[in-house]
Order: C-alpha cells, then sequence, then structure tokens
C-alpha cells in the first residue's frame, strides 16, 4: 500500500515537471467495448491535426491526453474528474455520447474550465444548461435529422416508421425529424443501447414491414450500424421501405459494409453538416492525408475532431499560451475563426454551430472504395430550434 | 407415569408407497424408547414426521398433550423435541463450544440481539461446561470441530441435544459409524442420561438397544408389530419371526 | 475479540493520512480516489455481512447502491425543477432516511422471495432483482432514464459542507470505521453467532429450533441498508448517477472485493475495495487494455491465493 | 391483431430461442454435471463468432469456416477445461465466479487485441442471403430459418445424446453421481472434459450462427451469457429438457414484449409515456418472469431428481 502509493507520487512528480510549460487538452471518447471503433478514428484525427500542426499552437507546444469513457456515463465521468484533477488539462474536449456529455459537463465547468464537443449535441446543453464555458464543434443532435425531414417532404415522403437507440441522442433524433417532417409517424421503436445494446432487430423490423410506411428512418451509430444495415438487407426491405438514416452509414461502417458486399447500400442518402467531398482547402488536406496515413475516408467524428483540435489551436494562439484567461479563450472559440473542414460557419448565442447541412449519397469512389458526396444542401446556415431557450446572449 | 409423546393413527405414502401404516405409539416420560425393524420398515419416515420434516397424510402426533401433527420444524423444536441426525450433524467450522452455544435456549430466545457479545454469557457458558462434562468432551472446548473425530462429534451432538433442554430427544442410529469401542463409551454415555432424559433411540445395533431400551417397538413395513419390555420382545414369537429371525 | 490489529490500524491510518496529505499538496485526484474507495469499501462490508458471514451470494446488491444515489438525486431533482413537492429536498438527514427506508424495504420485498432459493438459484434471483431495479430506473424519464441524472446539489448535512473534497472524505471514512465495527459487533453478538450456524449447517439450525428464514432475512434487510447508505455517500460523491451503476457488472465488482480482500473477515472488504481500486486506477491510466492484467490477476488470486488477501496478514 | 404479424413475430423469437438454447445447453450441463460455474461460457460464443468470421475471409466460404470452426472451438473449450476450470471443480461457486470473470476480462481484451473495437461482418453466400416465402404474405430471410432448423436440429441431437447414448448415460449418472461412474472404470476427467468440450462447440455455434446478423463483435457474450443464466435457472440447472423449454419460453417472451408491449400499454397510457416505458419493461420482462418462477418452483421449471 505505501509502496504503490509512494510509486504514485514518484510519477507524479516526474510527469508534472517535464510537461509544466505544455498545454494540455483532455480528449474524452470511447477506446473500449465495440464502440471504440468510434474512438480510434477520433484518436487517429486528432493525432493528425497535431502532426498538421507540428504539435504546436504558435510557439505554444499541445499535448493531448486521452480518456476512455467505456461507453458508461458514470465512467465518462470519472475519467473527466481524472483528467482535470489528476492530469491537470487546461481543456476538455472530446464525448461521442450525449448521455456522457451529460453527465460529465458538471464536472469541467465547476472547475471553471472550457468544455468542448466533438460530436454530442444534446438539446439539453443547447437550452436550458447552455453554458458560456460550452462549445460544440459538431451540431446539434436534432439539426441532421430536421434536414432529413426536410429531405422526406421535397421527396413526398407522405409516411414514416423510425427506430432509434433509447438514450439522449436517439430521443433527439426523433424529435429532429418529427420538428420538420410533415408528413405521419405510423411506428416508432426505441431499442436498448448502452455496452450491453440490443443487436437484434427481427422483431422490431418485422413491425415496420407490415406498417406500409412509405420509408423507414433509422439512427445506429458506430457498431450497431453494421448490424442494422445487414439485417435490413437480409430482411428484404430495399425495395418495399426505402432506408433513411442520420449519423448511421459513415466512413467507419462503409469500409466494412463493402468488406460484406452489402450493394443495396449505395446510392442511399444521408444528411450531414461535413463531407469527405467538400471543396476546401483544409478538408482536401485533411482527407488527402488521412486516407494516406489509415486507408481509408476520415468519418464524420474525425473530421469533428479534427476541427476540435484547431479550434483550440486557434484560440490558445489568440490568448498567447494563457490557458488562465478564461474569457479571451471563450471569445476566441466564439469567433470560430479557423479553417474548418466543413468551411466558414459561426456560433449562436448557446455555443452551438450555425452551419450548412447537406445530403450525401453514398457512390464508390474512382479506387472502388465507398463513399459518400454531396448532392444537394438542404439548410444554409441552420441554426439548431433551441437557441432561443438559451438565456446567454 | 405419563406419556410424553403419543401417536394416533398415523399414515403416509410416498407415491403409492406405504411408509406409515396406521402406526400408533405412546412414548412414556423419562423413559429410554427404542424403535428397531429392518431396514426400509419407515423408521426414518416415522422420526422426520414427527420431528416435522414431513407431514402425514393422516393421524396425529400429540405431544405432552398438544397436538403438534402440523407443526413446522423449527417451531418443535421449541416446544422440545430435538433431534440428532443419521449422519453426523453439526456446524463444522465453528467450535465445539459455539455449537453447544447455539443450542442453548438462552441464545434462541436472545437470537434478535444483535450488538452485544452474547447475553446471560455466564449462564451459558456454565452451561456448554455442564453438557460437555456430561459426554466427556470438556477437554475440546474451544477446538474447532473440524478437527473432532467422528466419534467425538457424535457425542457432541449429543451434548446439543442435552444443551436444547429438550423433554424428548430423538436419536437417529447415534451408533452409526462408530468403532467398538467408541459404541461402548456411547452405550455408556446414554446410560448415565437413563432415567434423567426421555430419549426415543432409532437404532441398528441391537446389543445397545437391549442394553438400553425401557421400552422398545418393532416397526415392520410401516407397522407397529409389538411394543413392550425387553425381554418380552425378545420372546415374542411375531417379533422373532419377522425381524430377529430373520437378522 | 480484538477489533483491530497494529499491522490494520497503520492501514487505516495510511488510508486517513496520505489521501489528506496529497491534497495538501496539490494532488487532490487522490483525495477523490479516497473517498471513492471508502464509500465501495462500505458497500463490500455490507455485501460482506451476509456473503461472508450468512453464507448468501447476493449478486445483486449494486441495486442498493443505486436505490440509496437516486434517494439523494431525486428530492435534488424536485427541489430544483419542482414536482414532487413532499419528496423535494435537500436534507441530508431525509436522504439518509430515505435511502434506508427504500433500501430496507427493497430487501424485505425481494429478500421475501429470494430466500426460498437456495444456492446459484440465489446467486441468480438477486441478479434478477437488481436488474428489475435497472430497467426501472431507465424506464423513468423524469429522472433521466438510460441517461442518468445530474445531482445539482449535495446533500445538506448541519455543520458539514460536502462540497468541501476533504469533509466528503472524512464523512465517507468514519462512515466506513463506523459501518466495518458495526458489523464487527453484529457477527460477535447472539445474532452474528447464528447467522454463523445457518451459513454452516442449515438443516441442523432449523432442527436446534431456529427460524433459519427469518433470521436471514433480518440479515438480508441489514445489508441492503449498509449498502443504500453506501448509495448516499456515492451519490453525493459523483454528482451524477445513472442506471449503469446498477447493473450486474457492478454487483460483481462488489462480489470481488469481499471475495478478493477475504470473505468473513472485518478487514477484508477493505483490502479488497483497496485493491480493486488503486488496482483499476493504475492500470487503466497506463493502457486501454488494463483488463488483461487485471483479469490474469483476479485468476492467479483464485487460483494460488485461497482465502483472498487477509488471509496474507492475518498468518 | 394482426396474426400474420404475429406469425412472423413467434418465428422470430423461436429463431432467438434456439440460439439461447445452444448456449445454455452447454452452460446447464457443465453446471449441473460439473457444478462448475462458468461465466466466461460466453465468451466462447464471441470466440465461435470471431473464429468463424476470419476464416470465411480467409476460405471465402461461410459454410466451410463453420465447418472448420466448430473443431477449433471445441480445443479452445477443452484447453480451458484443464487450465481453469479443472483445479477450480473442488472449490465453490464463489471462485468459480471470481475466476471466470477474470476469464472474461482476459479473452475479451485478448479478443481486442487480435480483432480489434471493430465488429466483423460475415457475407453470406447467394442462396442464404435472401427471404423464403411461407404463405402469401409471409416472407422470413432465408438465414434466419436456417438457424432455426439448425437450432432445433442441434437441440433434438443433443437430447438424443443425453437420453440415448452410452455417453449420455455416463453423462447423466456423472451428474448424480461420481464414485459409481468412477467405479464403472470411466475416467470421470476425460468425461468432464468431454462435457466441457461439447458445452463449448454449441456455445460457438451460436456465435457462429449470430455472427452473419448482428457481426462478430467484442462484448457479444457478456450480453448473452446473463439472459443464458436465466434459462437454464428457469428450466433447472442441468436438465437439458429445461433449457429447450425455458430458453424457447424466454426468446418467446422477449421477442412479443418488444414488438406488441407498446401497443399494448398504449391502451391505458399516454403514446409517449408507452413509448418510453414499453422497451424498459419489455427488457425487464425476461427477470420478471424468472423471479415470477423462482417463487413458486425454487429448483426451475425441471429439477433434476438427483442432486
Amino acid at each position: 500500500m505505501k509502496k504503490v502509493m509512494a510509486a504514485i507520487i514518484f510519477c507524479n512528480f516526474v510527469v508534472s515537471s517535464a510537461v509544466a510549460a505544455e498545454i494540455k487538452i483532455g480528449f474524452v471518447t470511447t477506446l473500449t467495448t465495440p464502440a471504440a471503433v468510434i474512438g480510434e478514428d477520433m484518436k487517429n484525427a486528432v493525432n493528425l491535426a497535431l502532426e498538421h500542426l507540428n504539435g504546436k499552437a504558435g510557439s505554444h507546444k499541445i499535448e493531448v491526453v486521452f480518456g476512455d469513457d467505456g461507453f458508461a456515463p458514470d465512467t465518462g465521468k470519472q475519467v473527466t474528474d481524472r483528467l482535470l484533477k489528476q492530469d491537470k488539462v487546461d481543456i476538455i474536449a472530446g464525448y461521442i455520447w450525449s448521455h456522457v456529455l451529460l453527465a460529465s459537463r458538471k464536472s469541467v465547468l465547476d472547475a471553471g474550465k472550457i468544455l468542448i464537443s466533438s460530436n454530442a449535441g444534446p438539446s439539453q446543453m443547447a437550452s436550458k444548461l447552455c453554458h458560456e464555458n460550452f462549445f460544440s464543434a459538431s451540431w446539434q443532435n436534432d439539426q441532421t435529422p430536421m434536414a432529413m425531414g426536410e429531405v422526406f417532404n421535397k421527396a413526398g415522403i407522405k409516411s414514416l416508421y423510425i427506430m432509434a437507440p433509447n438514450y439522449a441522442a436517439g430521443k433527439d433524433m426523433v424529435a429532429g425529424i418529427e420538428r420538420t417532417f410533415k408528413g405521419q409517424v405510423v411506428g416508432k421503436d426505441l431499442t436498448k443501447w448502452g455496452a450491453d445494446a440490443q443487436l437484434d432487430f427481427s422483431a422490431e423490423l418485422a413491425k415496420a414491414k407490415v406498417s406500409g410506411a412509405d420509408g423507414l428512418f433509422v439512427f445506429y451509430p458506430g457498431a450497431a450500424s453494421g448490424a442494422f444495415t445487414k439485417q435490413y438487407h437480409q430482411a428484404g426491405l430495399k425495395d418495399l421501405l426505402p432506408l433513411y438514416s442520420v449519423f448511421t452509414i459513415d466512413g467507419i461502417s462503409l469500409p466494412k459494409l463493402q468488406a460484406a458486399n452489402f450493394s443495396g447500400i449505395v446510392g442511399s442518402k444521408v444528411t450531414q453538416q461535413w463531407d469527405p467531398s467538400l471543396d476546401n482547402q483544409a478538408n482536401k488536406k485533411f482527407v488527402n492525408d488521412f486516407k494516406k496515413q489509415f486507408g481509408k475516408y476520415p468519418s464524420f467524428y474525425a473530421a469533428q475532431s479534427y476541427d476540435t483540435i484547431n479550434m483550440i489551436a486557434s484560440a490558445v494562439m489568440a490568448v498567447d499560451g494563457d490557458m488562465s484567461d478564461v474569457a479571451g479563450l471563450r471569445s476566441a472559440l466564439k469567433s470560430a475563426n479557423y479553417n474548418s473542414v466543413r468551411g466558414k460557419y459561426s456560433y449562436g448565442n448557446n455555443n452551438f454551430p450555425i452551419q450548412n447541412f447537406y445530403l450525401r449519397e453514398v457512390v464508390e469512389d474512382s479506387d472502388g472504395n465507398w463513399t459518400t458526396e454531396v448532392v444537394d444542401t438542404v439548410f444554409t446556415n441552420h441554426q439548431d430550434p433551441f437557441a432561443a431557450d438559451c438565456k446567454l446572449k | 407415569m405419563q406419556n410424553i409423546l403419543k401417536i394416533k393413527n398415523l399414515n403416509k405414502n410416498f407415491g403409492g408407497v406405504i411408509a406409515t401404516k396406521n402406526l400408533n405409539l405412546s412414548v412414556l416420560d423419562g423413559d429410554i424408547h427404542a424403535i428397531i425393524g429392518p431396514n426400509g420398515a419407515g423408521k426414518t419416515t416415522l422420526v422426520s414426521q414427527i420431528f416435522g420434516q414431513v407431514f402425514p397424510d393422516s393421524g396425529q402426533i400429540f405431544f405432552q398433550n398438544i397436538d403438534v401433527t402440523q407443526i413446522s420444524e423449527y417451531k418443535k423444536s421449541r416446544l422440545g423435541i430435538n433431534r440428532t441426525f443419521q449422519i453426523t450433524s453439526v456446524m463444522k467450522s465453528m467450535t465445539v463450544s459455539e455449537n453447544i452455544q447455539l443450542a442453548t435456549d438462552k441464545i434462541r430466545e436472545n437470537s434478535l440481539n444483535f450488538f452485544t457479545t452474547f447475553t446471560n454469557k455466564n449462564y451459558v457458558l456454565e452451561k456448554v461446561d455442564f453438557c460437555l462434562g456430561q459426554v466427556g468432551l470438556i477437554e475440546a472446548n474451544n477446538q474447532p470441530v473440524a478437527s473432532l473425530s467422528h466419534g467425538d462429534c457424535r457425542k457432541l451432538e449429543i451434548a446439543m441435544a442435552l444443551a436444547s433442554d429438550a423433554k424428548l430427544l430423538l436419536l437417529d442410529e447415534p451408533m452409526a459409524g462408530l468403532g467398538p469401542s467408541e459404541t461402548q463409551e456411547m452405550i455408556a454415555l446414554l446410560n448415565k442420561l437413563k432415567g434423567k432424559q426421555t430419549i426415543l433411540l432409532v437404532e441398528h445395533d441391537m446389543d445397545a438397544v437391549f442394553a438400553l431400551a425401557d421400552r422398545i417397538s418393532v416397526l415392520v413395513s410401516g407397522e407397529i408389530i409389538a411394543t413392550g419390555e425387553p425381554n418380552n420382545i425378545r420372546h415374542d414369537s411375531k417379533v422373532q419371526k419377522a425381524y430377529l429371525g430373520e437378522a | 475479540m480484538q477489533f483491530i490489529k497494529p499491522l490494520k490500524f497503520f492501514i487505516l491510518a495510511s488510508l486517513l493520512v496520505f489521501p489528506i496529505l496529497f491534497n495538501q499538496i496539490g494532488m487532490s485526484f487522490y483525495l477523490d480516489l479516497a473517498t471513492r474507495l471508502c464509500i465501495l469499501a462500505i458497500a463490500a462490508v455490507g455485501l460482506n455481512l451476509i456473503l461472508g458471514y450468512g453464507g448468501m451470494i447476493s449478486f445483486g446488491h449494486a441495486a442498493y447502491l443505486g436505490l440509496g444515489a437516486y434517494a439523494v438525486g431525486i428530492p435534488a431533482h424536485h427541489w430544483l425543477y419542482g414536482g414532487l413537492d413532499f419528496l423535494a429536498t435537500t436534507n441530508g438527514f431525509v436522504h439518509i432516511l430515505i435511502a434506508i427506508a427504500i433500501s430496507g424495504l427493497f430487501a424485505l420485498l425481494t429478500g421475501l422471495i429470494c430466500l426460498k432459493t437456495k444456492g446459484v438459484y440465489f446467486i441468480m434471483i438477486t441478479m434478477a432483482f437488481s436488474q428489475m431495479a435497472y430497467y426501472l430506473f431507465v424506464s423513468i424519464e423524469e429522472y433521466g432514464g438510460d441517461d442518468g441524472l445530474v445531482i445539482n446539489t449535495r446533500s445538506e448535512i448541519p455543520l458539514i459542507n460536502l462540497d468541501d473534497p476533504i469533509q466528503m472524505f472524512l464523512v465517507s471514512f468514519s462512515s466506513l470505521i463506523f459501518f466495518m465495527w458495526l458489523v464487527h459487533l453484529i457477527t460477535k453478538s447472539n445474532f452474528g453467532l447464528i447467522l454463523s450456524g445457518i451459513k454452516d449447517n442449515e438443516a441442523r439450525m432449523v432442527s436446534l429450533g431456529y427460524n433459519v428464514y427469518f433470521h436471514k432475512l433480518i440479515a438480508f434487510i441489514f445489508s441492503g441498508i449498509i449498502c443504500g447508505f453506501a448509495g448516499v455517500l456515492l451519490g453525493n460523491f459523483t454528482t451524477f448517477i445513472s442506471p449503469e451503476m446498477i447493473d450486474w457488472s457492478r454487483s460483481g465488482e462488489l462480489m470481488f472485493m469481499v471475495i478478493l480482500g477475504g470473505v468473513a473477515t472485518v478487514m477484508g472488504p477493505l483490502f479488497g475495495a483497496i485493491v480493486f481500486v488503486i488496482l483499476e486506477e493504475v492500470l487503466s491510466s497506463i493502457t486501454i487494455y488494463w483488463h488483461l492484467p487485471f483479469g490474469l490477476l483476479l485468476i492467479t488470486v483464485v487460483l494460488f491465493f485461497r482465502g483472498g488477501l487477509s488471509s496474507l496478514f492475518s498468518k | 391483431m394482426d396474426y400474420t404479424l404475429l406469425l412472423i413475430q413467434v418465428l422470430n423469437g423461436l429463431q432467438l430461442g434456439v440460439l439461447l438454447f445452444l448456449v445454455a445447453s452447454g452452460l446447464t450441463l457443465v453446471f449441473g454435471i460439473l457444478d462448475f460455474v462458468n461465466l466466461a461460457h460466453g465468451s466462447i460464443y464471441m470466440l465461435g463468432a470471431f473464429v468463424c468470421a476470419s476464416l470465411t475471409y480467409a476460405l471465402d466460404s461461410y459454410l466451410l469456416a463453420v465447418i472448420l470452426a466448430l473443431p477449433i472451438i471445441g480445443i479452445i473449450g477443452y484447453v480451458f477445461e484443464v487450465f481453469l476450470a479443472r483445479p477450480l471443480y473442488s472449490r465453490d461457486h464463489l471462485d468459480h465466479v471470481l475466476g471466470t470473470f477474470g476469464a472474461i476480462l482476459v479473452i475479451d481484451t485478448i479478443a481486442h487485441l487480435i480483432w480489434g473495437p471493430a465488429g466483423i461482418a460475415i457475407p453470406l453466400p447467394n442462396y442464404l442471403d435472401g427471404q423464403i416465402k411461407i404463405s402469401e404474405n409471409i416472407e422470413l430471410p432465408t438465414f434466419r430459418v436456417l438457424i432455426i432448423i439448425v437450432g432445433l436440429l442441434a437441440a433434438f441431437g443433443l437430447l438424443w445424446l443425453v437420453n440415448f447414448t452410452r455417453l449420455g448415460m455416463l453423462i447423466r449418472a456423472g451428474a448424480s453421481n461420481r464414485t459409481m461412474v468412477s467405479a464403472l472404470g470411466i475416467d470421470i476427467r476425460t468425461l468432464f472434459a468431454i462435457v466441457f468440450a461439447i458445452g463449448a462447440t454449441l456455445a460457438g455455434m451460436a456465435g457462429m450462427l449470430i455472427a452473419p446478423i448482428t457481426e462478430a463483435s467484442l462484448g457479444m457474450g457478456n450480453n448473452v451469457i446473463i439472459t443464458a443464466f436465466v434459462v437454464i435457472i428457469v428450466g433447472g440447472i442441468g436438465s437439458v429438457k429445461g433449457a429447450l423449454v425455458a430458453a424457447l419460453l424466454i426468446g418467446l417472451i422477449d421477442t412479443l414484449g418488444r414488438a406488441f408491449l407498446d401497443d399494448f400499454f398504449k391502451i391505458f397510457m399516454s403514446t409517449a409515456a408507452a413509448e418510453n416505458s414499453a422497451p424498459a419493461i419489455s427488457s425487464m420482462s425476461i427477470y420478471l418472469i424468472m423471479a415470477l418462477i423462482l417463487s413458486f418452483k425454487p429448483n426451475g421449471l425441471f429439477p433434476p431428481r438427483l442432486r
């Protein structure tokens, strides 16, 4: 016991004396459980961003400490506390999952630090729980399905069957689609989520099939996406019940689906605020180098993580490395004055982005790999519907 | 003398197999009353019914004139019927003393005493010493039961039965598994109790039974075919035919 | 009959002094670690009462931790956001009372059914009930469902400020000492003697005239209440509660703390919690594959150190 | 109610049930005969899925992969028995739980190291990838029908093995009386190892059958192991027949609960409340059933006669 304690003290002194001059970013993501596939993509993108920055923001070295949330809110909160108290990071970023972010939020904000979400955008944190020190580098959960609802209206789809996991983001996605979709929702299933998520959807798909809906709208991120897509394919629903999804078919699931040859999904459409084919300098560099280094297209998680690091770097430069100047950091972040891979965007009063949403289609690229490309712009400079409920000006 | 235990017209069926058939039995207060019978005669079933682990199909059991037929096991024990088992059954991980403490009424009556080391400590410890003295295990007081020999475990069981102040003690084959010398010790021990303790003795060892019993009942195929003093039983023709003759 | 031997006293003293020392030199993280350790150790002490001393292997004790934590979270939630006025409070004593009442009631109701079964059936049915509690909280949207509930205000207790990490730690530490002492007393009492008797030979205890079912039920309720209290501390410590904390794997962790430390010993649960929490912390900060050495260690302990870690000390 | 939908859901429940049986039967054999609690049984199910996935890509054939993977899993089960299970037989259940929990952590992490965190999708040959028309308006995915058939065949095969063969007789005898089997001159250790390997193979087979539907993924074993335990507890530990009945019962309850509970709840509560509580209550249903059955039959539906 004493020895262990002594060892811990020793390690801590060594580490803390070596890194005193650096800027430390805590990055919370999922590195274990099947959802780690997302976490690794994000980690790769973060490391790529650091490489592009030469590990520096101006003259200040940046170091990223990764934390594993284990796909569970309480573990996520625990690891956030550790990053704050043990690793003494200057800023906390990351978070794939809305419920993990909601659980961890208080620790970071109570410590007076800046919190940046690289993915999760729960409605609560856009409205009554909004905070001047919290920024989203992604989107508010409802926005992407809202864009999808708009697509449905244009395409003349009258009735929908909806499936999503039963957690914060799943509920937001459902709410989002219902916000803009003008037709009728004929059925809805919320399935078990978390470390032991439900992966066999036979009962739900059978219900969807007989519901007589014009389309099936789903949200199954990460490891569940492959399982869902396969079962949709095996159930022979392709012609009966066209599939529309958000955050389900992405750079992570596409290579796997291609390896298993589910050609049915080529041509399917999704909405997103970013796409590898977006034509801007930052995006081209990011996508090319990512492909070169990791042999596949980056996912939107990767794009947002890449943005997160660049966004932080821009703020660090603005305050010239003085991380105690929280007000300075805040105004620098709020200006979004960096080269985002999604192109130029701005922040609303609740610190969520006001940005474009695109309709993307799954295609085969010139090398024969499956990817997506932009076919239409659904929303231009779209702000999330919760901004008005946030007290911030 | 009066009856301490009276059984009236007891019947028990196990899926068509008759284990107890119209059985009547009276045990007199203060007696050592033995039940003998060939294997499969229904001795164990009878003991289980008296003690409450098995309930009879019909008939009644009276203990000190109280109908205890349908009373559950632990409650019968509290009324004063105590038993030992064919296969030694003691708390092996505990000490000899603790085993006997658990058998005393003062521990049982204060079973919900959570926070103090046990009440009536002196009373209980004196009782432990007394009972261990009776069976000659006083030396083993603080030894773990696991370290005792088989014979000593059987003695411990008798000591536990004594500690419980049982009015009726059911001894289910106390000589089972004992060597010749240990059997002699056990007989001597039970002899010491003769007259002080009512005992219902179920036993295979005929020498032991005839040396100890005041009265003997013979059980064959679930029925009592004879009850009487050892000498009468020894010379009873029915018994000789059904049991001793074949043994 | 000595409650604490010198070596053990030394360990307890270190557990008290070092975290505070670390905190004073700016390493507040270790204070948090020690607080978490104390809280989990209390739950392990509670579980040990029935698992170690009573031989009832409960695989569902995380449910009581959860119930205790929700007993803080739900009143605090209503206090902040309105609704259910009779519940809305931040008074710590009320939280503790609710936790004790609810966990006691849950133990009573489930115990009535669980204690009819034995062995592995008992293990599984206790797990089934805790899973039901898990899904119950998942289904209550008002309290966050799957996403959990952020506890915005800690329990208020006169003279004590739980927002101060040192006070939070001291409260947890002294509660741990109190419950270790309490369980020690119980196991040395008549009731404790009877409980050990039941663990050893249930049939014999019945024939000695003990109402075994009733005594087991009492121990089961006691154990649940201790874990419920630990839950109150846990809720105040993490300021967040989610159904995930009730999941069967958490019950498993509690069990492992007890077995790792050594069942039916006063210090066992504490040793188990110390080793568990520190290993988890040290290993997981080294590698995300920390489950591998951790698993190997568990297997090694089982195969080669029978009787858990406290058997190493008692020699 | 729509009877076509009901029938489809019953078939879906049947499919879940037979998969549960494959996992639970091995568990109940090992539990009933060896008196060994094996939490790591689910990890073997997961290994079955991963090994099959790797082989499918290596051999370019799902069927060949399954045929080759089955004996591999059997051998893994045998090795597991010799090194971890055997030394623990004489210990109590607590040690079994702790040791095999350690094994879960080790096996899962090794799988993470070998196959990475991403699941592996298994492509099916075309003739298994379509749908079968069962009647005018009932269509089921071919592969799910195949699972039901294979699962039922395995179930009846196992029942036949246990009830009508010499090995089965020894297994049943070993469950009730170890010394007697030893007295017959049978090496009880080999018998136990064979039982263990059979159990592992069945669990691995379940993993291979589910993988083309849900992918081979980390943690899939831990999801199934608890449900499998519920199955053997409800069925009665050691009873293969009980495991079959309970697996089908629980498969049906789980599937039908997911399918119809929200519509049922909507009868007496608001739509929003029904949509929120139905998923949780249906997940709870199997535990409710277990608690209910155990409170009336504390040793399960088919308690073994001798223990």
